[in-house]
């Protein structure tokens, strides 16, 4: 393939558009896993519901577009609250013995996104649903088409995120959000409710890949088995920003929609989904905290 | 409980005689019993179950080397059928491109597999739990997309008229005649997992699992031994997947190593019971049996699985082998108290 | 004591375990083992349209007073559940006829089971142009073979689009062979090399990376050759991407389920593409069918899956009819080759497929891809409530592309 | 010539010096104490040199003539250092006996080669290694639940047996952190009496690393005081007691005398 600079250009403004969808989930990800020392390995589908809810409220309900997204963050975030207090609580505080802690919580997750995505396949199907959102015709630069819901995208993820870092930066809400992630027990002793700001951080988290979800529906399609692919990028995504930073999953999301575009382009388009894993595994060896993570103490 | 009692009590006794006798003893006698099998499940039922029987041979290899890493060494790897496949693959091009025999391909295909898990456990052993989860997630998907866009793997028809194994004009066509081959091979690997796990290295492995500092301060060389876990078991999936692409009809394709076989594999081994070594197997072969008897209930299968998986975690996270050791540790325990009553320190 | 009887609880559970197990075949009743992708719902649809008409015939008394009883399972698309499948089907259910897969990939493998175990199988859809090329004396395929499609594609394109075209393939079996064929055949008859060819993979949902380039290499049509929810996408951002309507979409086969226009909306207008039956076809029988699927399963325009899979019971209904059954115990091999012979010997059948489908006792390609000509389809109107016109209808020679 | 020696022994954790160029000699066959308020660098010490941590650089720590300066944890253990843990750290799903034929494992002599193919071999090798464990636990009187899981054992069991699971490295030094913390006083003297037994019957040195100074007192040869990561103050038991940077720092200056005696435990 001819190298042209107009093409690099699309391409990278490809990768940034997708990159910061991975980036919400990703942020979704490193929340929780910053709140409650988890992997959760069922937010994969927790943005498929996201996505569905969406599309539920919008092409269903006939409620507008913005309206529908807010409404499938609110009942995702739901979901996620319930599905915290039934099951993942119970192995988080049963604490204790390798089977439990570790292992378990991951199996429990694992088997969580089999048990989402078959709930999901019995109530829409296998098939692919379109979510029709007309925005009108693409905005041109050059040569380079850039769809309006792209750029909506954009817009809204880079809104979420700074929503988010206000809420926890600046509310007293969000400081005791913080609180607990840093640490559990001197929390508690401060008077926090740690139970409810875990619920509220699991919420929060599942929003946020609810709201992914509706915002790449209408551009992909909203489908049962789309939560496992997002959930690879966006777990890579949260590793190369460093797990557990939040501004390192937004700049991991975008690194890894650039990455993978950039590798689909130039080396081989078939390949496309193993370019996350591959700079998932390069920042493992190079740097296993992530570009923004902090290097965590052993203590013996 | 009680019943579980009933059933593994006359067992254990009789594994007791027969050991006195020779330690392989009791290996020789199950082998021999169940080498009929084959003959006994198609006069009983019909060739199907033979079948299946393969079936849970190769989900047993498959199980107890997932076992060995993940139960005995506590490190938690999703990418197990990522290795599975590498060894099936291997194997089958080897002898639909080289024109090798089974008796060739078979160690080609477990050493490459072997070979991959050196390749994926160097990186790893440096991860832990969430991180090694995650890395070897991606693993298992990325051999899958490489299988099925590769059309040397493959691609997306997959690896057609794989050849049967021989041995000296006996050919191993029919499920009967594999269940010898299959059969064989998962005695050998549950033995061998024996061997490894009753040993200073099961025990380095366990003591990792259980506190790597711990084990590393004892004079445990912590990542050698990780890497060491994570090659055993790479080498069983590797027979395991060598074993499943010469089995007739000798077809592989790239859907047979997906998420979805691993959400089984984790749980055949969280349903037997997770460092266990009994529980691949117990979990293998109730799993294989339920998926079968409830095939007409195709929508609800994964939920059920799925949910159950959740549940047990939950409820039974030592799975059925954790009830059975509870049993004989529960007996032990007020042995000791009755045989020891002036009270300890 | 409490040993005894926990000793004989395990017994008793052993025991009704085997019971359940253990399945008794009925005499007198013809079997029939189905396996499909029973996961989309054009994919339950097709299985259930399956069992219906297998009712409808037992309704109306059978065939020669024999019922068809019909086992249907799912495989998901997956080989080893289809061989599994395949497997319990023919030695559990002892089944006398095979239907299945819907996937290339699954039948594959079944046609060794069938082969090695002695019983017909009959395709209801799947392209991959390796099944009937291994040799098998029992398997049958209904639907039109991937060669065919490959060879009438590149011949109406190549005189009426233009020859620089841009593949977009992706990497399921169909799609594969598909795209492939259609490359190869583009060199044979035009002697041109593609203008663009990328593989993506199976669910690809961002094609806009090849979109872009695609548009900067300036073609005359791009052949986008995908399962069907894939290629509605990329069929969508072919558009969003700004190439032109008059550069001609060019599906695969696979263009003719109706989720490509639903999911693709006004970007399925004008996208072509070879089936085996049009729901634009004129023909009486052809209405009817249109309007029996309307009614029962709530689908607006019937894609060929379904056309294929109605075919195929008739072929089943006809052969069974002729083949000698004896139907007890001990017959089960001898029926099983009698009614091989009866779908051998089926010939000329002129049913709702695109062209009359025959079968010939050699076990080649030749004699086992019954239908040989494909219709060309385009997409006058996208949406739920699409169109279709027919382009043009073309019939192969038999050996075309071996 | 000293058994164990650090010299200009640091380590920072970000900003923080834990540890800051400590020299620390622990002359064989002695039971050397080490004391300090919390955080001054005890637990860093022991970590340091049973290379959990890795020391800065400039720092270097010598066993028994060979240099083991951020040598890897298992190696260090090989060279004959056993430690125990504050909390204890023991191998809760294994056995009694498995814990102490894990501590065991450096001396092993087989290698998985020959677990994989001489399962005869093996067993006999680890009936033999089973019985001096056997010895060993009864020693410390846990022979009777060599079975049971370690999980199922009683406090003062568990630190009886992190003791064990230790001494099974036959190690020439024996590094105690904390090992009387949370039992009754009972059992600590229990316990004193039998790490003094295993010391003369296997000629050990100790390190120790203890809060209840009385323990302190009355079992140590030299004892070092620790605080801030520097060592400010070194000497026989009684000397310390009397050294006025030693009290100041690790009694302060606003405590009263009940808590004084608390802490002594007087």
């Amino acid at each position: 393939m001819d190298f042209d600079f107009s093409s690099l250009f699309a391409f990278i403004l490809f990768g940034l558009t997708i990159g910061v969808v991975y980036g919400i989930v990703a942020l979704g990800i490193s929340l929780i896993y910053s709140g409650l020392d988890i992997v959760h390995f069922a937010h994969g589908e927790i943005y498929m519901f996201g996505a569905f809810f969406g599309l539920v409220f919008s092409e269903q309900v006939g409620v507008p577009y913005p309206l529908a997204l807010l409404s499938a963050m609110i009942c995702a975030g739901v979901l996620g609250i319930v599905i915290e207090r039934v099951f993942y609580r119970r192995l988080t505080r049963a604490g204790g013995g390798y089977t439990v802690a570790g292992m378990g919580m991951i199996i429990c997750g694992f088997g969580m996104s089999v048990v989402l995505q078959n709930i999901a396949f019995l109530i829409w199907g296998a098939d692919a649903e379109p979510f029709h959102v007309d925005l009108g015709e693409p905005y041109q630069f050059g040569d380079i088409s850039l769809p309006k819901s792209y750029a909506l995208t954009a817009v809204m993820a880079l809104f979420l995120m700074a929503a988010l870092h206000f809420f926890l930066v600046r509310t007293k809400l969000g400081l005791a959000v913080r609180a607990v992630a840093h640490n559990k027990d001197i929390a508690f002793l401060m008077g926090i409710n740690v139970p409810l700001m875990i619920s509220l951080i699991f919420g929060l988290a599942c929003a946020l890949a609810a709201a992914a979800g509706t915002l790449i529906g209408p551009m992909q399609s909203v489908q049962v088995e789309m939560g496992y692919l997002m959930l690879m990028k966006a777990f890579a995504a949260a590793v190369v920003g460093g797990f557990g930073s939040l501004p390192g999953a937004i700049v991991g999301g975008l690194l890894v929609g650039i990455f993978e575009n950039l590798g689909a382009a130039y080396i081989s388009p078939s390949h496309k989904d193993i370019y996350a894993f591959l700079l998932l595994i390069l920042v493992l060896m190079i740097k296993p905290s992530g570009l923004f993570g902090v290097e965590a103490r052993v203590k013996a | 409980m009680t019943v579980a009692t009933a059933i593994v009590r006359p067992f254990t006794q009789a594994v007791g005689k027969l050991s006195a006798v020779h330690r392989l003893a009791p290996w020789l006698l199950v082998y021999l019993l169940l080498l009929p099998l084959p003959y006994v499940l198609s006069g009983l039922f019909n060739d199907y179950y033979v079948y299946l029987a393969n079936r849970i041979c190769i989900f047993i290899l498959l199980t107890v080397g997932l076992n060995i890493v993940k139960g005995f060494c506590g490190q938690v790897t999703i990418g197990h059928v990522g290795l599975y496949a590498i060894g099936a693959v291997s194997s089958a091009l080897v002898s639909l491109h080289l024109g090798a025999p089974f008796w060739v391909s078979f160690p080609i295909g477990v050493l490459v597999a072997g070979v991959a898990g050196i390749i994926v456990g160097l990186p790893s052993v440096r991860l832990e739990g969430a991180y090694l989860a995650l890395a070897t997630l991606g693993l298992g998907e990325s051999v899958r997309i490489m299988i099925a866009v590769t059309p040397l793997f493959g691609s997306s028809t997959g690896l057609i008229g794989i050849p049967t194994p021989e041995i000296g004009g006996f050919v191993f066509d029919s499920f009967e005649r594999y269940y010898y081959l299959l059969i064989t091979a998962t005695m050998i690997g549950i033995y061998l997992s024996f061997s490894i796990l009753r040993s200073a290295t099961g025990r380095a492995f366990m003591a990792i699992r259980e506190d790597t500092i711990a084990a590393s301060v004892h004079g445990i060389n912590v990542p050698q031994y990780k890497l060491l876990a994570f090659v055993i078991s790479a080498l069983y999936a590797g027979a395991a997947g060598a074993l499943f692409a010469h089995m007739p009809p000798g077809y592989i394709h790239h859907n047979n190593f997906t998420i979805i076989e691993m959400v089984t594999l984790l749980l055949m081994v969280v349903l037997g019971g997770i460092g266990h070594i009994w529980g691949g197997v117990i979990g293998a072969i109730i799993v294989t049996i339920i998926y079968d008897q409830t095939l007409e209930f195709y929508f609800y299968q994964p939920l059920l699985f799925g949910l159950s998986m959740v549940i047990l975690v939950m409820f039974m996270p030592r799975g059925i082998g954790g009830v059975i050791d509870r049993y004989f540790v529960t007996r032990r325990f007020i042995g000791a108290r009755e045989g020891k009553t002036d009270g300890a320190p | 004591m409490t040993a005894t009887k926990n000793r004989l609880i395990a017994a008793g559970l052993a025991a009704s375990l085997v019971a359940g197990m253990a399945t008794v075949a009925a005499a007198g009743e013809i079997r029939v083992g189905i396996t499909m992708r029973m996961i989309s719902e054009n994919g339950q649809k097709y299985g259930q349209m399956v069992m219906d008409e297998i009712d409808m015939i037992n309704k109306a008394g059978g065939i020669n007073g024999n019922t068809i009883n019909a086992t249907l399972l799912n495989d998901e698309c997956k080989s080893d559940k289809g061989v599994a499948n395949a497997t319990k089907l023919i030695f559990q259910e002892k089944v006398h006829l095979l239907i299945g897969s819907t996937c290339s990939s699954v039948s594959l493998p079944i046609v060794d089971v069938t082969a090695k175990a002695e019983v017909p199988q009959i395709i209801p859809h799947s392209t991959n142009a390796k099944i009937t090329q291994k040799g098998s004396a029992w398997v049958f395929r209904v639907p039109v073979s991937g060669r065919y499609y490959a060879g009438v594609n590149a011949k109406y394109v190549g005189e009426n689009i233009g020859k620089k075209i841009a593949y977009l393939c992706a990497a399921d079996a169909a799609s594969q062979n598909d795209c492939e064929a259609m490359q190869s055949q583009m060199k044979s008859q035009h002697g041109v090399e593609p203008a663009y060819a990328a593989q993506v993979q199976e669910k690809e949902v961002d094609f806009r990376t090849h979109m872009q380039k695609i548009k900067t290499a300036n073609v005359d049509g791009i052949m986008i050759a995908a399962l069907a929810e894939t290629m509605a996408r990329a069929l969508t951002q072919s558009y969003e991407a700004g190439i032109p309507a008059s550069v001609r979409r060019i599906g695969s086969s696979s263009a003719s389920n109706s989720p490509v226009p639903s999911i693709a909306g006004d970007a399925a207008k004008g996208v072509f593409f070879a089936a085996a039956y049009a729901a634009a076809d004129r023909r009486p029988i052809a209405r009817l069918f249109n309007e029996m699927v309307r009614k029962r399963y709530n689908i607006n325009a019937p894609d060929h899956d379904f056309s294929q899979a109605y075919d195929l019971i008739r072929i089943v209904e006809l052969a069974l009819g002729r083949a000698d059954l004896k139907l007890d115990s001990g017959s089960l091999a001898a029926d099983r080759t009698a009614i091989r012979d009866a779908i051998a010997s089926v010939e000329n059948y002129q049913g709702l497929a695109s062209g009359p489908i025959s079968f010939c006792a050699a076990p080649t390609p030749q004699c086992r891809d019954g239908n040989r000509t494909a219709v060309l389809i385009a997409y006058t109107k996208g949406g739920e409530n699409y169109v279709t016109e027919v382009l043009a209808r073309v019939t192969m020679p038999a050996d075309f592309g071996l | 010539m000293a058994l164990l020696e650090t010299t200009k022994l640091s380590k920072s954790f970000g900003g923080l010096r834990a540890v800051s160029d400590l020299d620390i000699a622990i002359e064989p066959g002695t039971i050397h104490g080490l004391i300090g308020p919390n955080g001054s660098g005890k637990s860093t010490f022991f970590n340091l040199v049973t290379g959990v941590y890795q020391s800065d650089p400039g720092s270097r720590i010598v066993f028994d003539g060979t240099e083991i300066t951020n040598m890897p944890s298992h190696e260090v253990g090989a060279l004959g250092i056993a430690r125990t843990f504050q909390l204890l750290r023991l191998f809760s799903d294994m056995t009694v006996l498995q814990n102490l034929m894990v501590g065991y494992h450096t001396h092993v002599s087989y290698s998985i080669l020959t677990a994989i193919f001489d399962r005869g071999a093996v067993q006999r090798y680890d009936a033999r290694t089973t019985e001096e464990m056997m010895d060993l636990l009864e020693f410390i009187g846990l022979a009777d639940y060599a079975e049971m899981p370690a999980s199922e054992l009683s406090g003062g069991q568990r630190r009886l047996l992190a003791l064990g699971r230790a001494m099974a490295m036959r190690p020439k030094l024996l590094m105690l952190d904390e090992p009387a913390a949370g039992l009754s006083p009972v059992n600590v003297e229990h316990f004193l009496a039998i790490v003094m037994k295993l010391k003369e019957k296997f000629g050990l040195t100790i390190l120790i690393v203890e809060h209840i100074l009385k323990v302190v007192m009355e079992t140590c040869d030299t004892v070092t005081v620790l605080d801030y990561g520097e060592k400010i103050g070194e000497g026989t038991p009684n000397e310390v007691k009397d050294d006025h940077a030693v009290i100041e720092a690790y009694l302060g200056q606003e405590m009263d005398d009940d808590e004084v005696r608390a802490i002594l435990r007087t």
